[in-house]
């Protein structure tokens, strides 16, 4: 039974240390997140600025 | 800018042309994870070199070079940083690092230059019959264990039967190094030893303190590095430890490690194997010489703090062998070889601490050929909070030599057998 | 294509180190203002980051960007270092730190032990619950949020209905800084604000692993999971195998993941186009 | 067609063209030393359906992006309503009111086609972003408004069945009849398709043709779109510009560039299918 106690107290406790990693992960996936197709015309980027 | 003015610094001493300086470089870490620590010692270690260069024209009238490099606590670079100064010819290598002190310990023994590790690295590096070139005086992380404990043994009465004592480390080389001395304690004692290793970088450590806070140890003794100092005495504040039962070894002690955690940290315990605070005599000279020329390595904001002071203590121990070895060797220009008969004949009393400017300081160091550990007195601090400073609470105390020595005899015998060493010193 | 692969953002991080430090840069200010100070200087250095450096280095092999950034993270530590020194700075906005005395007399009458809970874990979780409700609101109801995901999908596509590349990428970095900000208050309010603090990137690369690098469900999901899992292996297996087996399950936890679902728990399927 | 004149001309099926919307004036673009387009000129009328055909490779989508600022020319000018138009980024094209569509498609896969519709109307949205964060006010009626527009569209093409669905589980043919919503959720003044009918079966090819032509019909809206299948554009178009290895080498109404040897020799002889 108090392992049991324990137990949760452990789960409770990794659940918020869990909010923390995510709130740092968070921040990467954000920046992650663009990277989307890289479907561009040929060249475009060469020629898109100049 | 800090950094730019070491740099300066550094370019000019390098620059000049003196060949037969003493070279005794200084292997820091300003930057990085860990720089907040790296750089009060850098700081303090370059700032009495500079002192003896300002003051007394050198050592026996030799200016010392203190040529920095950069290692980042890192111990890949920290090889790097042998391998460029390897060439210079440097007296002694002080790496500040444990991980980089054992990959240097078979070069250095291979190259012929003495190894200067004061409070860390190889413990039983302190048997010189073995470890002919590494010297750890005054104290190392087993006399550590050991004063942490006779202290323990004070404040309970002299028994610790039915105790229960906690050891928080840090899980590498560094924080497992205590562990056999206290198992070897608590047969002794009769104390209950938890081990709570705290994976690097120890940034969240809360399985540990809820363990702590479930086992309820009479005491928690740590040895930490870095970010999870501030951490586990912030958790420690949490979970409402007492803070006086709560004991770091000297290199869980500095300001940084107590500060972030305010009020909460007062009275925590720490060991130290020196003074803290600018209230000798040595300051008021490099005050005159250094600090108020704007020779200061640093910003000049860390001196007198805890690591500043153990920065400047290390340059002190090997100012002292410096010139021993010069008065044996009958020059004042050295080699390495004579550096280590220097230290081997190392006896700072406490009247020459008074004369060097600090008194009480440190306690004596007198090494021979086989020890090259000293006495390995530490005392204990303590830290007020609303003063922002360290107050040392015990006289020096003595660890308990009946454990250890029979412990470092047996690891430096396998050492010598891995490594196919004769013992030296009969 | 381009900036993003590169971007993995050690300068993100920094981001949040410099942000925290700021409260410190001489004045004293009140924190509320100091919060508000860096998050506008997070905005003038994702703007910043874009001219000076990404916008030079568009179309670049993604290993170039990626050393540009390690770069400017360095850059920006020592940028950090010069300013505010390399010194632990205790921080304190305000928010509680602590075990919660109401959550151990309630769980002490129910259980007969009480539960510790750290009063700075409830506030991040609280915050850390708005950010994310703010987040998803923007994204789903704004025009900016639109934007953003227009371009997260298919820029050609993007730039097709008149969206400017160049303002989002300043934006999502001006929001991942801010991100960055609240976590790195979070993080520096346990340990003090110090260099450190870019340790965490340690952490989060197998909660990213996990919930898939491009996923807020992901991120949130995997923080939980790591968090969670590593503490109870800790709690159970740990004793057995000598303890500190934090990081080595959560790297494990992420790489049995991957064999499975390379993506990642929420992560996109990889297709590589051509 | 009758005569041409300053201000436009009448079509053969007698709807009233009027002056020019873009001329493209001597544009040549190279990519590194290979050359894509060589000395291009010709214009696009208001209202018209103005086609380029060509043979693979003849530069027909390199000029299309040259319309629409993906590209931009070493030589030549764009002018647009009577402007000359300085080297521009795509968007700032788009914001001109020129909308586009992409010969594989480029729709935003995650999104529902209701949303992604409503980004057609992104510069449409005026309203703060605060006003916008707390959802009053104006940016409230606002996205009410675009809303409607976009519902409009979505019963004009035919496509309230999938308002809901996520474009990647769309079949080919919607897909691309969503990009063409998503285009014309813009509003725009010039309508560019590249290849709207590419890989379509016969019967989604006439679905195609009846809502260009509608488009252009019921709004105005000039229409300039590159295709490959001659029968489609001979039919749709008003005017056609034949281009071959980068090269303008026909330009007139289909009638005309039917007749024309060159075409024929370059084009119709060798790949049509």
């Amino acid at each position: 039974m108090d392992q049991f106690i324990f137990a949760a107290e452990v789960v409770l406790n990794g659940l918020m240390t869990g909010v923390m990693y995510a709130l740092v992960a968070l921040g990467f996936v954000l920046i992650f997140k663009r990277r989307a197709s890289s479907t561009m015309p040929k060249g475009f980027w060469r020629c898109s600025r100049r | 800018m800090k950094l730019t003015l070491a740099a300066l610094a550094t370019t000019m001493m390098v620059a000049s042309p003196a060949l037969a300086d003493l070279i005794v470089p200084n292997m820091s870490y300003r930057t990085g994870p860990y720089a907040a620590n790296g750089i009060p010692y850098a700081d303090g270690f370059a700032d009495y070199f500079t002192l003896l260069n300002e003051r007394d024209g050198g050592i026996g009238g030799q200016l010392v070079q203190v040529p920095e490099c950069e290692t980042a606590y890192n111990t890949e670079k920290g090889v790097e940083c042998y391998e460029s100064l390897r060439t210079q010819n440097p007296l002694v290598l002080n790496p500040l690092s444990t991980g980089i002190t054992y990959q240097l310990i078979p070069r250095i023994s291979q190259d012929g230059i003495p190894l200067y590790t004061p409070g860390y690295g190889r413990t039983s590096a302190k048997d010189g019959s073995v470890f002919e070139w590494v010297f750890n005086a005054p104290a190392n992380y087993w006399d550590g264990a050991s004063v942490a404990v006779k202290h323990i043994l004070d404040q309970e009465g002299g028994d610790l039967s039915g105790k229960k004592i906690a050891l928080v480390y840090h899980n590498s080389a560094y924080g497992k190094e205590p562990i056999r001395t206290l198992q070897e304690l608590s047969e002794k004692h009769g104390f209950e030893l938890v081990e709570l290793p705290v994976d690097a970088p120890g940034q969240e450590q809360k399985s540990q303190w809820l363990q702590i806070r479930r086992e309820q140890p009479d005491y928690v003794i740590m040895y930490a590095w870095g970010v999870m100092n501030q951490v586990a005495i912030q958790e420690a504040v949490n979970i409402r430890f007492p803070m006086d039962k709560f004991i770091g070894i000297w290199w869980s002690g500095s300001e940084n490690d107590v500060r972030a955690a305010g009020a909460g940290a007062e009275g925590y315990k720490a060991l130290t194997f020196h003074g803290v605070g600018r209230d000798y005599p040595l300051y008021e000279d490099l005050q005159t010489h250094v600090y108020d020329k704007g020779l200061a390595a640093g910003a000049g904001d860390q001196a007198g703090s805890v690591l500043y002071s153990r920065g400047a203590y290390a340059a002190l121990v090997i100012a002292e062998a410096i010139a021993k070895a010069q008065e044996l060797a009958g020059t004042p220009e050295i080699t390495p070889a004579q550096m280590r008969d220097g230290f081997e004949a190392l006896d700072i009393t406490a009247e020459r601490m008074a004369e060097l400017g600090l008194p009480d300081f440190g306690a004596p160091i007198a090494l021979s050929c086989d020890n090259h550990g000293g006495d390995g007195l530490a005392r204990v601090q303590q830290w007020n909070a609303a003063e922002g400073t360290w107050s040392l609470i015990t006289d020096f105390i003595e660890p308990d030599a009946e454990i250890l020595d029979p412990l470092i005899k047996e690891d430096s015998a396998a050492y010598a057998a891995e490594a196919g060493l004769t013992a030296r010193c009969n | 294509m381009g900036i993003q692969n590169g971007q993995v953002p050690f300068a993100h991080l920094i981001n949040a180190t410099f942000g925290t430090s700021l409260h410190h840069f001489g004045w004293t200010v009140p924190a509320v203002l100091a919060v508000a100070l860096t998050a506008l200087i997070m905005v003038l250095l994702a703007f910043l980051i874009e001219k000076l450096v990404l916008q030079h280095l568009v179309g670049q092999e993604p290993i170039i960007l990626f050393m540009a950034t390690i770069g400017l993270a360095y850059f920006l530590e020592g940028l950090g270092d010069v300013m505010w020194g390399a010194d632990i700075k205790a921080l304190d906005v305000g928010l509680p730190q602590g075990i919660s005395d109401g959550i151990e007399a309630v769980t002490g009458q129910w259980f007969g032990y009480g539960f510790f809970i750290d009063r700075l874990d409830l506030w991040a979780t609280l915050i850390a619950a708005m950010l994310v409700a703010a987040l998803v609101a923007f994204a789903q109801y704004t025009k900016q949020g639109r934007a953003m995901r227009a371009v997260a999908d298919d820029h050609q596509a993007a730039m097709s209905v008149g969206i400017s590349l160049r303002f989002i990428w300043v934006m999502v970095w001006s929001i991942a800084g801010f991100v960055a900000l609240v976590a790195g208050i979070m993080w520096g309010t346990k340990s003090g604000v110090q260099f450190s603090l870019s340790l965490i990137a340690l952490k989060a690369l197998p909660v990213l692993m996990l919930g898939g690098f491009t996923s807020i469900p992901g991120a949130i999901v995997g923080g939980l999971i790591i968090g969670v899992g590593e503490k109870l292996f800790e709690f159970t297996i740990g004793p057995m195998v000598g303890g500190a087996t934090e990081n080595w399950f959560a790297y494990v936890l992420a790489l049995i993941f991957l064999v499975f679902r390379p993506q990642g728990l929420f992560g996109e399927r990889i297709i590589e186009r051509v | 067609m009758n005569a041409m004149t300053q201000d436009g001309y009448v079509t053969a099926d007698g709807r009233q063209i009027g002056p020019v919307v873009m001329e493209l004036k001597n544009i040549t673009l190279r990519f590194g030393g290979v050359v894509a387009i060589k000395d291009i000129s010709f214009d696009i009328r208001q209202g018209e359906i103005r086609a380029i055909i060509g043979p693979n490779g003849a530069g027909k989508s390199s000029m299309l992006n040259v319309i629409s600022g993906f590209y931009h020319p070493q030589d030549g000018q764009v002018i647009f309503k009577g402007q000359p138009r300085p080297a521009m980024k795509p968007y700032q094209v788009a914001r001109l009111g020129i909308a586009r569509t992409f010969q594989n498609i480029a729709l935003f896969d995650g999104m529902s086609v209701l949303d992604n519709i409503m980004t057609g109307r992104l510069n449409k949205m005026k309203a703060g972003f605060l006003s916008q964060a707390i959802w009053w006010g104006a940016a409230e009626r606002e996205e009410n408004e675009n809303r409607a527009a976009v519902e409009r569209i979505i019963d004009f093409l035919e496509i309230q069945n999938i308002r809901k669905t996520p474009v990647g589980r769309l079949p080919y043919g919607l897909k691309k009849r969503v990009e063409l919503a998503r285009a014309l959720a813009a509003e725009p003044n010039l309508l560019l398709l590249d290849e709207p009918m590419a890989g379509m079966n016969v019967e989604e090819k006439e679905d195609m043709s009846r809502f260009i032509l509608s488009v252009n019909d019921e709004f105005g809206t000039t229409i300039c779109l590159i295709e490959h299948d001659m029968g489609v554009v001979m039919d749709l178009s008003d005017r056609v510009v034949v281009m071959d290895y980068g090269k303008k080498i026909g330009d007139g109404t289909p009638a005309e560039v039917r007749s024309n040897q060159a075409v024929i020799d370059a084009y119709l002889g060798v790949a049509h299918d």
